[in-house]
């Protein structure tokens, strides 16, 4: 299989990169948010694979076990922000962080 | 141990998926169009209307009282008197039905139109086959489509019409009685008329 | 440069924005999920396919349905609609944005990285994969899944409802 | 329970999709999430008829349980104050349709206390023969249906109904319809039962203790069945009994009373049986007692198949048409398979009843429908609806 | 062999005949088609069959009515659904409503394309062959989301949350009773972990202590990951009317069904590989029977075990389904892992046979002995009424 060339993928990551980053910065839902930062995640995690894939040393697989550490690390990250983001939600009534500024003054 | 219970409970089903290919127990259902369980005796559904001989205008035993009319809890027949009598089977002049329904789709089957009737004119079929097309005049059974044999009834209630036609007979062995003691009151009495008077003859 | 990798990323891409910026919050969670799968599609590309299936595995199977019960649980089918729109918040955060884009971009582009390796002819063996695990990364593979079980203690603990139930059935009034 | 109970959520949440409702007037509960109004019924699979639960739901706690009937409304009563007596006979088989035996007993008690028509012997045992087959193709019917509930696809309900179909068998031969019976006269039975239906109905009495323990093996020490059933839906014996609930749902709970003994009406006290109770009032005690009494009511039935005595089947005088009992008020009750099954009759002396009402024990075990549910969740819901035993037919009249 | 051959045969001789840029679209389209026909005819077969034997448990004859026997019934049903009016509700998300059923068919036939159906018969020969199964698997849980939430009726949605909740608690012991089976075998490969059970019965999985609980608890898990009764409470009629389902008529119900059952195929297709010896005879003597005759041999028997299962068990509640899953499975898979590290460990020889079926009857034991202590779990004794009646 003739695998995408390393630019491709970096300007592919980075596209979603600030798809995510742009998902952070403009809603204003605190589950949305947390589905910014996981899209910033596997990006960076799209360019670990793509180092590993066109790196010259053959018998290394250091790549995709950063994205398995990355995967775990994700997901714990999603099971405790969003557990958070209930618990916020039980206490403000909302998941705008913005009105809970509002609330807390 | 958990899930004994289970395995006892699929022993149970799995003894009953064999056997209903062996043991008539444990397949009763049957196919029914081509298959019926044979009808009770005593199964009763709709009531029919009875006639004596051939045929059923002249046979009819409803005498149009209408007690069945009033007894009738759901009130799902119809009568009308005829202005015409017919002789019924005693002989006697009777009243009888011009129009005799009864709306099968009210009627709930509760057989007390049978129980009152004093002529034993109406019975209770066992026909269940009534599906129609047409559910108000199409379950909207007339007299001539209510009026079904005294050999049908054999048929279908054997015993029941037996003891019926056992009545009916004891009806007219009184009947019979009655008009030969009625025939010899009258017979003495024109023997005693003609003898002591011997003018006026009988309009008869 | 093929493609397939071209349909996938434009793919994931388009589902990528419209998970960011669709009104419908359990239709943004719906889109994200077809740029996870999209992502796990171009690993599958770069010829890494335990990872791609522990992607797919993760996000589709866990963190998406995680999402869902979360934005159920938020009420979040209700809070929709963004009520205000303000144009000079989008406008500010878009431009950051789009600067960091070109930023990068223009960076990969410049960078050495990309003239002189050319893609290698190599798979990922799973049990390459397991082996480095336990040999070599044995140390953060542990200290990973002390993290998971903690956080997995954590969330159950930090979403408890308050109160417990089943709730009590009450004393009739006078009865 | 927490104190958003008592604020008035209901009433608007009903109509329109859920996401859409304005959330701002519905109080949420303390920990934000929504309760649920759902309507289970009158459509739907688990009501047992035309019976609707307006659930309020707590996640899939109930929190709120308002039974609706009234769909099946016939107007029984009023009907009954206008035909004469023998003429509400036949509506008496409608009331519980599984078991028109013991509703036309019922009635007839209470004609005959009202008229003081003496019942022949014969005629006792054969309406006592008659009411314990009819409790037993009820019972076995009833858990067939409590075990569907909880989710059995039918199978036992379908080995119920093969064997309910020996008795609604014997019903047919002995009285014509297998379902709508309309058996009963006032001072005594409307046919006699021939020596060949007496040999029948010990087959059938014979046959099945041995069915009942096939029954039991597939369902009495299922581990799924006692997880569902145990500890669900409990009712303690005060409420049960300051709610007037009666049969086996009462004595489940432990309460002894019985009216076959307690009443001992018609001649069930020359028979030997037992009445078992329960200690938990729980599903499973009322599916038990109910497996027990079956058993019970077999005994009773080899014994009045035995006993029977020659003689009428009907009292000589009774009167089929022109029936006019005197002025006066007559209250008959039976021990219904479902409970107590009363008619209160009031006569004017006229051959119309004055005043016709119906007890009957559906209806009043059914009051207590949410007390039972508060707090378990819609699955429990449905199976404790099931365990009451209902039949529409009786609810609504 | 002759048989894989042959098909391997005629797919070349097709391949190499058509043009050069057809060609890989044409290999994968002939090595779905046969796949996906077969489990098509399949479960028109078993619909036919469950009916009948649900039938025959019930003292029914079942559908007899279409053909001989009713063997064309499922052609009739097939006929009732694709004519019956598509109803789709005013307020429901309509694109998503009609992905849900597609999205659940694709994951399910995707499970398929994995599993070796013979020695050279695997349509898809991934290294990972499992993972990919069980996260295609996962992707089911959002199509039953999908069909419950776009539905917009509450009763869809309650039984989708059920489902997904279902879901995910029985994919752990799912994906750790096969792990069992993939540490005997040392890979992840399919095809490598029924090529490890060749030979005669004895070398199949089931026959070693852990693997008959691994069996026994995948199955378990199968169960519960396919809604079958007695797990079925995401489509609970008594309570739920139809679950995610309810809202579904027509040709979209008929998709939901086929999804359902093809999912229930290849997690049974998965089970037969896993632990009976996938395409492998029972005896080496009957090899000249195709392989894939073997494994749909295989597959029917559990398919008939579940069936028979669908006909005795009632439903467990949601929560007594979690509390099972929680307290019985994950600890019993795990116990399970132990026991398959000790028969590796002690040389896959009786030793380690004799350990680990001590290991699992004693883990067994006190589990059952701990969950039938449960209050309500108990054996009840009943008395009957002495003394005088309550007082009316």
């Amino acid at each position: 299989m003739n695998s995408p060339s390393l630019a491709a993928c970096l300007i592919f990551s980075a596209c979603l990169f600030c798809t995510g980053l742009a998902g952070v910065l403009l809603r204003r839902n605190l589950i949305l948010i947390l589905a910014g930062i996981e899209l910033m995640l596997n990006a960076a995690n799209i360019n670990f694979v793509a180092f590993w894939r066109h790196h010259p040393a053959s018998d290394d697989v250091a790549g995709p076990v950063m994205v398995l550490f990355a995967l775990a690390i994700a997901a714990a990250e999603a099971a405790v922000g969003l557990a958070l983001v209930i618990s916020i939600f039980r206490h403000y009534k909302s998941t705008n962080p913005e009105t809970m500024e509002d609330k807390s003054s | 141990m958990i899930g004994k219970g289970i395995l006892k409970g699929m022993m149970e089903t799995a003894r009953n998926l064999t056997g209903s290919f062996h043991d008539p127990e444990r397949l009763t259902t049957v196919s029914y169009p081509e298959e019926k369980i044979p009808a009770k005796e005593n199964a009763r559904n709709f009531p029919f209307l009875v006639y004596d001989g051939d045929d059923w205008e002249s046979g009819l035993r409803c005498v149009s009282c209408q007690i069945c009319e009033k007894e009738c809890p759901p009130q799902c027949i119809y009568i009308e008197k005829d202005t015409q009598k017919k002789a019924d089977f005693l002989g006697k002049l009777q009243f009888q039905p011009k129009v005799f329904d009864i709306d099968v789709s009210v009627c709930m089957g509760c057989q007390i139109c049978v129980e009152v009737c004093p002529f034993e004119s109406i019975r209770m079929d066992r026909d269940f086959e009534y599906a129609k097309s047409d559910r108000f005049e199409g379950l909207l059974l007339h007299k001539e489509q209510l009026a079904k044999s005294n050999k049908y009834y054999h048929q279908i209630h054997p015993t029941e019409a037996t003891e019926t036609d056992a009545i009916r007979e004891g009806k007219r062995q009184d009947h019979l009685a009655k008009e030969r003691a009625k025939a010899e009151k009258l017979a003495q009495a024109k023997e005693a008329a003609s003898k002591s008077q011997s003018k006026e003859p009988n309009k008869e | 440069m093929t493609t397939v990798f071209c349909i996938t990323a434009l793919t994931t891409l388009a589902s990528a924005v419209a998970a960011m910026s669709l009104r419908n919050l359990v239709h943004c969670v719906l889109c994200l999920t077809v740029s996870f799968i999209g992502m796990a599609m171009v690993y599958l590309q770069l010829s890494s396919q335990f990872v791609g299936f522990a992607q797919v595995m993760v996000y589709v199977g866990a963190v998406a349905i995680l999402m869902i019960f979360a934005l159920l649980m938020t009420r979040g089918g209700q809070e929709l609609f963004m009520r205000e729109w303000r144009p000079m918040h989008w406008l500010v955060g878009g431009l950051v944005s789009l600067a960091l884009l070109a930023v990068l971009v223009g960076s990969i582009l410049q960078s050495p990285v990309i003239q002189n390796t050319g893609p290698v002819d190599k798979v990922e063996r799973v049990k390459d994969l397991g082996q480095s695990l336990v040999y070599e990364y044995l140390l953060p593979l542990e200290a990973l899944a002390l993290l998971l079980t903690v956080a997995l203690i954590g969330a159950a603990l930090i979403a408890l409802p308050p109160k417990q139930y089943p709730i009590k059935p009450q004393p009739r009034e006078n009865s | 329970m927490n104190s958003a109970q008592a604020t008035p959520s209901s009433d608007k949440a009903q109509a329109g999709p859920m996401f859409e409702s304005k959330t701002s007037d519905q109080a949420p509960s303390l920990d934000g999430t929504e309760r649920m109004e759902v309507s289970m019924g009158p459509h739907h699979p688990s009501t047992h008829g035309v019976f609707r639960m307006d659930v309020e739901l707590e996640g899939e706690t109930v929190v709120k349980l308002k039974p609706v009937f009234g769909y099946l409304h016939r107007n029984h009563e009023k009907i009954a104050e206008g035909t004469s007596y023998l003429g509400s006979m036949p509506y008496t088989d409608r009331l519980d349709y599984f078991n028109s035996m013991t509703n036309n007993w019922a009635y007839a008690l209470s004609v005959e206390k009202l008229a003081g028509i003496e019942v022949p012997e014969r005629a006792e045992y054969i309406r006592v023969i008659t009411a314990e087959l009819s409790r037993l193709q009820n019972h076995v019917c009833l858990i067939g249906f409590l075990v569907q509930d909880m989710g059995a696809l039918g199978t036992p309900l379908m080995y119920a109904f093969r064997e309910r179909e020996r008795i609604l068998d014997l019903f047919e031969s002995l009285t014509g319809a297998r379902m709508m019976c309309n058996y009963m006269r006032f001072g005594g039975c409307r046919c006699d039962v021939t020596p060949a239906w007496l040999r029948q109905a010990h087959q059938v009495t014979e046959a099945f203790p041995r069915f009942l323990d096939e029954f039991e093996a597939l369902l009495s020490e299922n581990e799924v069945l006692l997880s569902r059933s145990q500890g669900v839906g409990a009712l303690g014996q005060d409420l049960a009994i300051a709610a007037g609930v009666t049969g086996p749902m009462l004595r489940a709970t432990g309460v002894n009373y019985d009216l076959r003994k307690a009443d001992a009406y018609g001649i069930y006290n020359r028979f030997n049986f037992r009445v078992p109770l329960g200690s938990h009032g729980d599903v499973f005690d009322r599916y038990m007692i109910r497996i027990l009494e079956m058993r019970e009511s077999i005994a009773i039935l080899r014994q009045a198949i035995r006993d029977i005595p020659d003689g009428d089947y009907v009292h000589p005088k009774a009167k089929l048409r022109g029936f006019k009992p005197p002025m006066g008020e007559a209250y008959g009750r039976i021990e219904a398979p479902k409970g107590e099954l009363g008619f209160y009759l009031i006569s004017d002396g006229s051959p119309k009843p004055y005043r016709f009402k119906v007890r009957p024990p559906s209806f009043i075990n059914l009051t207590i429908l949410e007390d039972m549910c508060l707090g378990q969740t819609v699955a429990d819901a449905v199976i404790i609806l099931g365990s009451v035993d209902i039949v529409l037919g009786e609810v609504d009249r | 062999m002759w048989f894989e051959d042959l098909l391997i045969q005629i797919k070349s001789v097709l391949v190499l005949n058509a043009p050069e840029g057809l060609r890989p679209i044409l290999s994968a389209m002939l090595s779905a088609t046969p796949i996906l026909s077969a489990f098509g005819g399949l479960f028109a077969a078993v619909t036919l069959l469950e009916r009948k034997m649900l039938g025959r448990i019930q003292n029914r004859y079942g559908p007899n009515r279409v053909g001989p026997f009713g063997i064309f019934q499922p052609v009739a049903d097939g006929i009732k659904m694709l004519t019956k009016e598509d109803i789709v509700p005013k307020t429901a998300d309509h694109s998503i409503h009609f992905l849900a059923p597609l999205l659940l068919l694709l994951t399910a036939m995707l499970g398929l394309s994995v599993i070796p159906y013979g020695e050279k018969l695997v349509a898809i020969r991934f290294e990972a062959g499992i993972v990919f199964f069980f996260a295609v698997g996962g992707a089911a849980e959002l199509a039953v989301f999908m069909a419950g939430w776009a539905s917009r009726n509450k009763y869809a949605l309650l039984g989708s949350l059920r489902a997904i909740a279902q879901m995910v608690s029985y994919e752990i012991p799912l994906i750790l009773s096969s792990v069992c089976v993939l540490m005997a075998a040392g890979t992840l490969s399919l095809d490598e972990v029924a090529k490890s059970q060749s030979g005669s019965m004895l070398s199949w999985y089931i026959m070693t202590p852990w693997g008959l609980m691994g069996c026994v608890l995948f199955l378990i898990a199968t169960l519960a990951e396919v809604n079958r009764s007695p797990f079925d409470i995401p489509e609970a009629e008594s309570e739920l009317i139809a679950g995610h389902m309810t809202e579904y008529s027509g040709f979209k119900y008929a998709v939901f069904f086929l999804a359902e059952f093809v999912a229930m195929f290849a997690m049974c297709a998965l089970t037969a590989t896993l632990f009976l010896g996938g395409y492998h005879p029972p005896l080496p003597i009957l090899a000249f029977i195709p392989g894939p005759f073997w494994l749909f041999a295989k597959l029917m028997v559990l398919v008939l075990l579940f069936i028979w299962i669908r006909g005795t068990m009632p439903r467990l509640r949601a929560d007594q389904l979690m509390e099972f899953a929680w307290k019985f499975m994950l600890p019993m898979a795990v116990i399970n892992l132990i026991s398959t590290g000790c028969w590796i460990a002690l040389g896959r020889g009786s030793l380690g046979w004799g350990l680990s079926a001590l290991i699992n009857l004693a883990a067994y034991g006190a589990l059952s002995r701990w969950l039938s202590s449960r209050p309500n779990q108990q054996k009840r004794t009943y008395r009957f009424a002495e003394g005088p009646m309550h007082a009316a």
